[in-house]
């Protein structure tokens, strides 16, 4: 039952991992392509860490996948606003 | 184990490496150079990982990700701010289209004696001595990480050079001239982030270096990573990084070094050979051994990712041959505590740079 | 046999093809310098592949061992490569 | 459950190759930037699955220091970006 959902989960963050990465690729400018990262890609990573922390027998385990989603999370979150704010710095030439 | 799928994920792999390694080389734009080759190290991190290199990988995770990116695009950085290196770099001409050809076809037939001798050790009856001299005298060398007993005791000689090597890059880098100026504040959203990234680096760390004994990890590993925390500091734009001050940080440089001839000496006086620790004492020494180096190894990269001599160690030196003693115990006070010192930097720079 | 040691060890192989015709070729410095780490990290690749042993099996520490050191040993070096460059770019009337 | 393992990390490594295109064809240095992100969480990714597959649980702490230090190269980036303006 537990094997059942967490290849559930695992495959469902596939899906969102591919998604992002055709969302990358596909989408027509920067911003949007800003996107497709910090949407798909986290949640991605979160089903997957998911899927694999009910496999862990370990608490610490869990705890580390745990904060490594967080991790990718909050630096998903920055760099894509330095990289969006970096880029509308170019055009607007400040 | 050996599954059509993972022999596909290795010939992925394998593209993305040759591939990023081409393109990071052809290109004559320096920055995109650097992203290719951050991209590069990344991946690497991943061919470690399933080589069942894990040691390795976490080396490769802490520096690629965090010091030799930051330190290469600050490098272009430079280069770019600084137009002649570009219109020096101009002057020369491209190689003549034969030269380039000659070129190629010598780095084809070295790939070729390479390829042929990496070949030949793999049918070699040779190549098990050293890992079954490993195996068999592990349980002697007070650790249980391989990797560990490799580094800390059977080959102790070539980690106290290489400490020797990382100080003496370090002092060449000091003979060159001041550190860069500082990064301007990064902005509040990646300051926040810093605030608690850096505290979780420094338990990684140190983490690192307690399970080194027994799991992948030790003082290269978490003293890349202590030194990846300074380099977050220094990129959310603040001027103390955790770097002591003056004499601290001379002390702290060669900690490393220090600490391991100071063991090799006692147990050469003790009737012992240099640096052959006695069973019982091994475990102790090494993670003694393990702490100075780990500090000494993360300021050195700290330092080498600054460029120059630290203001730091200038100043502090400075002052107490000229100032009273009151006003040198500040400066040397203040970069232990992270996050007052920090807002504190962070005002001084901003005020600074307006 | 093991397919997984040679493919990565005979990559290597380019790899440090690759970084040494881009530094011979190279003229601009900062590339240089990335051709000289590239070379590096195909050495390293190499090592890492010979201490392989398969699946389940432990590796040959010693080869790790030395590419970790390799590592750092790698890193400092750039960096003192890289602060060369910039007080050689820093030299007053050089243009 | 070995095997689908694999299947996963050939599926994010081929996640990965996706982003690898939006590296090398830019075609912006932002772009490159962004794409080399995501490469960054598609490693983590396999490191994780690599690491339960292979029976190495060290890769996790791996996979830690890259999420840790996913930031620094965006920071990196356009930090420099905006000091060579300054100068």
């Amino acid at each position: 039952m537990i094997d059942a959902v967490s290849a559930g989960l695992i495959v469902l963050g596939l899906g969102f991992y591919l998604a992002g990465s055709i969302g990358l690729l596909r989408l027509p400018d920067l911003y949007s392509r800003l996107h497709a990262l910090t949407k798909a890609d986290n949640l991605g990573l979160g089903l997957l860490t998911a899927g694999l922390a009910l496999h862990s027998q370990e608490l610490f385990t869990i705890a580390k996948l745990l904060l490594i989603w967080l991790a990718v999370l909050a630096a998903g979150a920055a760099s894509a606003h330095l990289i969006a704010r970096h880029a509308r710095r170019q055009e607007t030439g400040r | 184990m050996n599954t059509p799928s993972l022999l596909a994920f290795d010939g992925l792999l394998l593209i993305s490496i040759v591939s990023l390694a081409w393109a990071a080389l052809a290109t004559r734009d320096a920055r995109r150079s650097v992203i290719l080759f951050m991209a590069f190290g990344l991946v690497l991190a991943l061919a470690w990982g399933r080589l069942l290199a894990p040691d390795v990988a976490l080396a490769e995770a802490a520096i690629g990700a965090g010091l030799s990116g930051a330190l290469l695009l600050a490098a272009v950085g430079g280069q770019q701010g600084a137009r002649s290196g570009s219109a020096q770099n101009a002057g020369h001409a491209d190689p003549q289209p034969a030269v380039r050809w000659a070129v190629t076809l010598l780095c084809a037939g070295v790939a070729g004696i390479l390829g042929w001798a990496l070949l030949e050790s793999f049918d070699s009856s040779a190549r098990d001595t050293l890992a079954q001299a490993v195996a068999a005298n592990l349980a002697s060398s007070g650790v249980s990480n391989p990797v560990t007993a490799v580094l800390l005791n059977f080959r102790a000689y070539d980690t106290l050079l290489e400490l020797a090597v990382l100080l003496t890059a370090v002092l060449g880098i000091f003979a060159l001239g001041q550190a860069r100026p500082g990064y301007r504040f990064a902005g509040p959203v990646f300051d926040s982030l810093a605030r608690w990234l850096v505290p979780l680096l420094i338990l990684t760390a140190g983490h690192l270096l307690w399970v080194g004994a027994h799991a992948p990890g030790g003082a290269f590993q978490a003293g890349a990573t202590l030194a990846a925390a300074a380099v977050v500091l220094r990129l959310a734009g603040h001027s103390h990084i955790g770097l002591p001050a003056g004499s601290v940080l001379r002390l702290v440089m060669v900690a490393g070094v220090a600490v391991f001839l100071l063991v090799g000496v006692t147990l050469l006086a003790l009737g012992r050979p240099f640096l052959g620790y006695p069973p019982a004492w091994a475990g102790t020494l090494i993670l003694v051994i393990e702490s100075a180096a780990m500090l000494s190894i993360a300021a050195t990269l700290v330092l080498a990712f600054l460029g120059g001599r630290p203001q730091a160690l200038w100043q502090a030196t400075g002052a107490a041959e000229s100032v009273p003693p009151a006003a040198t115990a500040t400066p040397a006070a203040l970069p232990e505590d992270s996050s007052g010192a920090a807002t504190h930097g962070v005002c001084k720079e901003e005020q600074s740079r307006c | 046999m093991l397919t997984a040691q040679w493919l990565y060890g005979l990559t290597g192989c380019l790899v440090v093809a690759l970084g040494l015709r881009a530094a011979l070729l190279q003229s601009a410095l900062l590339q240089r310098i990335v051709a000289v780490n590239v070379m590096g990290s195909g050495v390293f690749l190499m090592l890492i592949a010979v201490a392989y042993r398969g699946p389940g099996v432990a590796p040959d520490p010693v080869p790790h061992a030395l590419v970790l050191t390799g590592i750092v040993v790698a890193v400092s070096a750039t960096a003192l490569a890289l602060a060369l460059v910039r007080r050689l770019h820093a030299e007053p009337g050089d243009g | 459950m070995s095997e689908l393992l694999a299947v996963s990390a050939l599926i994010l490594m081929f996640s990965l190759l996706l982003g690898l295109l939006r590296v090398l064809r830019g075609p912006g240095p932002g772009d490159r930037m962004l794409a080399a992100q995501l490469i960054g969480t598609s490693g983590v990714g396999i490191l994780l699955l690599l690491g339960v597959l292979l029976e190495q649980p060290a890769l996790i702490d791996v996979a830690l220091i890259l999420a840790l230090l996913a930031a620094v190269a965006a920071a990196a980036f356009t930090g420099q970006a905006r000091e060579a303006k300054h100068d």
